[in-house]
């Protein structure tokens, strides 16, 4: 392949954003465009998938393969393409609400397959596309269109789960530090197996534009006494309150499905030859 | 009794190997070129309940499971009953069971019925130490009793036991000439002729299997899926095999995961697919609809099951044929086929992956229970004759990736397809609906258009693709018989019966569902004087016949919630009340006589 | 232009308040008895983006949105073209734009139309220093521009502003009184009367606020769903609402949970319902064939959008209608009722709950994104008309409870049906097939029976309960419309216009979807000599139709795949189209003759 | 209410278990009748409510309300009994892969309303009514017949999942131990709010009968050194190798749904009077 020189804008599509001005979601978005210009990666060989959201309507935006999927799906289909074209770099990109709520049931048995594709999660805690319900981040005082009498549920903690599930990559960060988040994308995207991205992208509509200010102050970096190969750092991080830590929270080195897949493939070849004529002869009698 | 049409049935509990008894009689009489069906039935119980294995056996190719049976043998009573209501002894036939457990007092199997003791528990145990062996000492003195070759139970028995020892192997095979010995001696020994003319290669295989067979062929190489009773079979195929033929196989966390990864490789490129039965089907409806709107091809295979929800799990029904054809929110073009027998579901498969890869659309593969599980003995299939069939996707030209238009509007309502990897092919797919590019819009005539181009496709299909359907006997039939799926084969076995009694009959069964190959069935039907509708639902074919042509105002329907696949009586005496053409008496309560 | 019928709109930027000016004008009209429809678009653009309000105003209850604009009123132009395609102003109209915003020179918008500039923005900034208020000038502009009585407006707006303090109810008053006195300075001010003989009490209202209403009469206790567009609103409303009413509200994670845990409350002993819309409706196809064979009463409100898939969330379709009737795997019996209109809606809300807890069903109610979320004006409903429907749930007598028998096969279908808490009526509740006390099976001969016996309860009702079904227009009709769900409004406009005319002409509708109440369809079809079906799908009614009843021969069709309601124009051309009864110069640009 | 005095056999239904001789599911419906009758428990006032599986088969076999409804929504079911009737004692169960795989969704959602019901989950490590696929708990050495050649994922570590959901109350038994399993769902049923009983319940088909041995060979009681109402220790539990810790392993009192959907009710009560026809008049113009 020939040698290409890709900038940033050279990710960007011709479709013009639907997000309200000042959306934080235009912040992942300038940041993803950085991340796969550092990396060189051609637009041919990057694939976005996405479920149904705001923060899901982000692969139309990038000149890469791109599938807007159903509310919920981003994780299967993005499975799908990875493990039917092992090639392409996949990122799957998902809302709070499609990935906490109705796509909860795909994130354990993504992050048990450890298939080596990267998951953003765009979290604004709020339903944004259907103006404003509560979602499963909402915290107890923000107010929403379904909690006119408060919450009645405790939010989820994105962090534990990942941790819980066993994924092999966990980091934060917030798409108001642009610069940040590229660092976050491009390890992600670097860690072989699956890379959780829990990326805080507020809604200036239904949450308001105070929650930028509001995250910078209590965002702090993981400083070199955060040990990201332990459980139980990466645990008390996901417990803070009062602050909001920046970085990689966890990392591990486990085998990866394709590795575990390419191995089974070889007991597979050794069991039968892959010649359709032969397996046909285990259905046939020839009296 | 004719020698080529013979129906048995071995009753016991789960641990006695009445399945495997089933399996390797199967084997043998394949081995000596003779044709079989073999239908497995359990009770509730997960395992060591009541099994049922009903075996026909014929010199011909067998289509149906078989009415009444020529005999039966019983290895408990206690498990007979359980199937009550499901097994018929025919007048006059015979009933062998294990004198070890005494029938009831009260015993009625039918008319003039031989209800005979047979010592096979006793003689293995004798013969072995234990009756582990019993089963197959049964199986012995069936080969016996109606004099089948033994050749082929040899080999039948060497493939099944070879590999667990010389020991086993020895104990079943003296199990099996004790059991034939037994049989010489009882009076009711028979001299049937066996002998085949010409000895051709067959193939041993399920509907499962089959269908398996073709996706394999047909180039399949992505299975996400989940289990679900009695689809898993595909699924565990899959598992197997795929590996082999460097295809990923994944079991998914459920069958939204199933379909909408399956959608995902097919995006990338890969010929994808998912296997399931009703409930899954269901699941799969919303994720079907992105198929369908994002163009990307699909094929699903749904065996089904009685429903709604759980229904029965484990037994047969047509019933999700509305879903398939109807169901899902939107204007929602898929394709829906139909196999006939296991023969037909190998290309069936195949046409599938053809049709979606080529259209860029879902398409729904229909079995049921009594197709995907029942075993069947079919003529060996020249696989060579599908190759036409296994096509590429049509990957866009140069000329298409100048400024790419994903859903460009064509004529034929085909847009050239792209895929990861492809410079300048990039785009995003959607199941929001979108321009030509794919960028998305809610704009009314912009979505009116799409509209149609999807909804052309089915258009473009129907007139250029084969005309599958499937038609026989009478050209001149004044009677017409119209049903689909599985029930072709014993519909086909009332139409050899009757026209050999000069009845002018004829069937006819679309193997294309949706688009529905209309003008061949409304010549059909217009055709024939008396038309008899035939299908395991609520009127569900006969609603969507409705939907789909006009039928003539006399229609009468056969139908059945299902659970258990038709006989010929029923057929016979449906026809028989429609027409009064022939008379009870004609219809013999058993063996059919067939063209 | 009638002073009866006037059709306006006002488009700008979300931020502009182009949708809450339409929600005031609305309210002032009703405050002194004129009625209004108010249809609220807006671009792809979450916030911020397009906004179009559409309001037509009539001394008369209004059917339809609209064809033709009187009059314009464009905040910006920019946003204005973003709904090119959408709106069309009248030969001989009025557009009336901000004199800050210069048209585009090429601009052509139609026949003789005055293009007039306003100071819209600088009026309101010299008067109250911001631009804020400018949607409230604009408003007022209109009130003085066509005469509209200004008590109205005053009253609206303090119920609208009044909360948010003195500063903000004055600067909107000061700004409506200035954009009144500015519309009487120019010279296309018109003296229309709009004079009210009676006032008569109306409701103000969309149809997600109706079925609302209608559910919470009908005894409503739980509501579990999940957001979607454009259903959402129902759900809002049950959170805010329910607590009030001792009811329980759950924001789900998903449909199929909102569904199943509907269900849960329901085997609990509450009446339960959910609302979504297409998408949502998929993903509950298999929970609904649970409550069909657990035989438990549930209501789902479906809320149509554009499809497949997630197709165009913001726009109406009548394109789940198949799903809704024919969706789901197994034999499912299921009830499906669709409202005309908002004020229908109420009534068909609390029919639904009557007839799923009396058949113990699941009833569907289809409306759409164009009848839910459009704001209408109706005549005041005496809700106590349907206090005989507001029943309770058949507990099982005394008698019932000996030996119970939750599933008793009886003649109606319909068994006595228990719940936690009621002493000796404990069963097991299930999606697997069943006897009559709840136990599994697999049997064939029960599983017709219990198959028959949920079908059954559909012939019951349909027997027993009144006939759903609209009838309109001329008893001796020579031409029939046969339309469904908020196409009503339209076609009725059609219809009375027509018959001015002296047209024999009428219209159907049935509320009742399924079963369908075929013997008044078949004989109105049968009437008439020509036959107009018209839906907003792709021939999904026709094609139910065809399944259900005969249909002449020569039956047309309309059709659109969805995202605009139809206009009575494009009606009266189909009409005409097919009969060449009248011509195309008898047909109107605008205003329509109502009867 | 009559005073009752009910008896385990009391709560036996008359339909006979379909199990395979030796389930251990057996236990599991034993310890329940005894944990039933121990609790006095009014037939009428109970309901076991479960999704599809082998274990699912159980509300059949007790004589109080049951619902064995659709695979993987025992959970929504249940919520549903709950709120709608909140008198009653809802029992949920749930299989590996009912409650794991495709119910996997429902799980945290479930955890973080805090309902008051006590979810037993049957953990056989296989999909035992399918006849034998690999479930999410199924270990590496396990052979199914969807893992020819091994597995290329990891388990699911279902205490994990509910100790970072926040369940409030957790543990675990095994259904070889009767006794254990009897005060295990005891304690679950009196916990208030949402309980989870991950209950080892051996698949003699399609895993074998040496499970009993084995997992009773690894079974240790949790002692009086652990905390249960330490996350840490808890999770500490639900990480051991080559030993399985039976017992209450994580225990917290948190406001239940109920009582945060009441305090929800009377500030709506402040917002209106829950009488339609004032209601009706927010629609209501009389000119
Ligand atoms: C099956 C289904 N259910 C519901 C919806 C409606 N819907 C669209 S986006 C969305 C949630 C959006 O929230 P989130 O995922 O957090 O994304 P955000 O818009 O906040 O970025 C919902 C409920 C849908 N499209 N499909
Ligand atoms: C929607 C749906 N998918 C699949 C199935 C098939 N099915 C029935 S039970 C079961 C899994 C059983 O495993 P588990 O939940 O662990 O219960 P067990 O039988 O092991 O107790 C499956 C996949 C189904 N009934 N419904
Ligand atoms: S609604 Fe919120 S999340 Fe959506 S685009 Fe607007 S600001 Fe962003
Ligand atoms: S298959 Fe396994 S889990 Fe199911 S009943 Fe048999 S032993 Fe129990
Ligand atoms: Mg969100
Ligand atoms: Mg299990």
């Amino acid at each position: 392949m020939e040698a290409r020189n890709y900038s940033p804008k050279d990710f960007r599509s011709d479709i013009k954003p639907v997000w309200c001005p000042g959306c934080g979601d235009f912040g992942v978005l300038n940041a993803l465009y950085q991340a796969l210009a550092k990396l060189q990666l051609p637009h041919e060989d990057v694939a976005i998938v996405s479920g149904i959201g705001c923060s899901s309507r982000l692969p139309g935006y990038v000149k890469t393969y791109g599938f807007n999927s159903i509310h919920g799906r981003a994780l299967p289909v993005a499975q799908g393409v990875k493990l039917a074209r092992p090639e392409t770099t996949v990122i799957a990109v998902a809302g709070d609400g499609d990935g906490l709520s109705i796509g909860a049931g795909h994130f354990p048995h993504m992050a048990r397959r450890n298939i080596d594709l990267t998951y953003i999660m765009l979290d604004n805690s709020i339903y944004g596309m259907t103006k404003g319900q509560m979602s499963p981040t909402t915290v107890e005082e923000q107010p929403t269109k379904t909690t006119p009498y408060g919450m009645v549920e405790d939010p989820i903690n994105p962090v534990k789960l990942a941790l819980a599930y066993g994924a092999s990559f966990i980091a934060r960060s917030f798409s108001g530090n642009i610069k940040h988040t590229v660092q976050m994308i491009i390890q992600a995207i670097q860690h072989p197996g699956f890379s959780f991205l829990h990326l805080l992208s507020p809604c200036v509509t239904f949450v308001g534009r105070d929650q930028f200010d509001l995250i910078r102050s209590l965002s702090v970096d993981l400083g070199n006494e955060h040990d990201p190969t332990s459980v139980e750092h990466a645990w008390r991080v996901a417990e803070e309150v009062g602050r909001i830590s920046m970085g990689v929270i966890f990392e591990a080195d486990k085998p990866t499905f394709e590795q575990r897949y390419e191995h089974a493939k070889q007991l597979a070849h050794q069991a039968g030859d892959g010649d359709f004529r032969n397996l046909l002869k285990k259905y046939r009698v020839a009296a | 009794m004719k020698p080529q049409d013979l129906v048995l049935a071995i009753v016991g509990s789960g641990g006695e190997g009445v399945a495997s008894a089933g399996e390797v009689l199967v084997q043998a009489a394949a081995n000596e070129g003779i044709y079989s069906m073999l239908v497995r039935s359990y009770g509730p119980q997960i395992r060591g309940g009541e099994t049922l294995a009903q075996i026909r056996l014929s010199k011909k190719q067998v289509r149906s499971q078989g009415d009444y049976l020529d005999a039966l043998f019983v290895l408990s009573w206690a498990n007979f009953f359980r199937f009550s209501g499901e097994i018929f002894v025919k007048d006059g036939g015979m009933v062998f069971y294990d004198e070890e457990d005494t029938p009831p007092e009260n015993l009625n199997l039918g008319k003039d019925i031989q209800i005979i003791p047979v010592p096979f528990a006793r003689a293995t145990k004798e013969l072995t130490g234990d009756t582990r062996s019993k089963n197959i000492l049964a199986l012995g003195f069936i080969s016996g009793l109606f004099n089948l070759p033994d050749g082929g139970f040899n080999q039948a028995i060497r493939d099944r036991f070879g590999k667990k020892g010389e020991d086993v192997l020895e104990s079943n095979f003296n199990a099996f000439r004790r059991g034939r010995e037994m049989a010489l001696a009882v009076p009711q020994h028979m001299e049937l002729d066996w002998q085949v003319d010409e000895k051709k290669p067959v193939l041993i295989l399920t509907g499962n299997d089959a269908v398996s067979l073709g996706s394999l062929y047909a180039g399949v190489k992505f299975f996400s899926g989940y289990p679900i009773t009695p689809a898993s079979e595909i699924m565990e195929w899959m598992a197997r095999e795929l590996p082999k033929f460097d295809g990923v196989f994944v079991q998914t966390e459920d069958e939204i995961a199933a379909v909408t990864m399956a959608i995902g490789a097919s995006f990338a490129g890969a010929k994808a697919m998912t296997a399931t039965s009703g409930p899954g089907l269901s699941l799969m409806t919303e994720a079907i609809g992105l198929s369908t709107m994002a163009e990307l091809p699909l094929v699903i295979v749904n065996v089904q099951r009685g429903g709604p929800s759980t229904g029965i799990p484990t037994k047969t029904s047509q019933s999700d044929l509305l879903h398939a054809v109807y169901g899902g929110h939107g204007n929602l073009p898929r394709v829906v086929l139909a196999p006939l027998d296991s023969q037909d579901a190998i290309e069936i498969a195949i046409r599938a992956f053809y049709l979606a890869e080529k259209y860029q659309v879902p398409v729904i593969v229909l079995t049921d229970q009594f197709l995907g599980q029942r075993v069947e003995v079919v003529p060996e299939v020249d696989f060579s004759q599908f190759d036409p069939l296994v096509i590429q996707r049509q990957w866009p030209a140069e000329a298409d990736l100048q400024d790419y238009k994903r859903f460009r509007l064509t004529e034929d309502g085909i847009s050239p397809i792209s895929a990861p990897g492809i410079a300048n092919g990039m785009y995003t797919a959607a199941g929001i609906e979108h321009d030509e590019k794919g960028k998305p819009t809610s704009n009314a005539e912009l979505h009116e258009k799409m509209t149609a181009k999807r909804q052309r496709k089915l258009d473009t299909l129907l007139s250029n693709e084969d005309n599958l359907i499937w038609e026989y006997g009478d050209r001149h039939a004044k009677i017409g018989i119209l049903t689909w799926g599985s029930n072709a084969g014993v519909v086909r076995e009332v139409v050899d019966h009757l026209r050999l009694k000069e009845v002018r009959i004829a069937a006819m069964a679309p193997r294309q569902l949706m688009p529905l190959p209309t003008e061949t069935i409304q010549a059909f039907v217009d055709r024939v004087d008396t038309l008899l509708v035939v299908e395991l639902a609520e009127e569900q074919f006969l609603t969507y016949l409705r939907s789909q042509i006009q039928l003539p105002e006399n229609t009468r329907v056969l139908k059945r919630a299902g659970a258990a696949p038709f006989t010929i009586h029923e057929i016979l005496h449906a026809l028989e009340e429609e027409n009064g053409k022939w008379k009870q008496e004609t219809i013999p309560q058993k063996t059919f006589e067939v063209i």
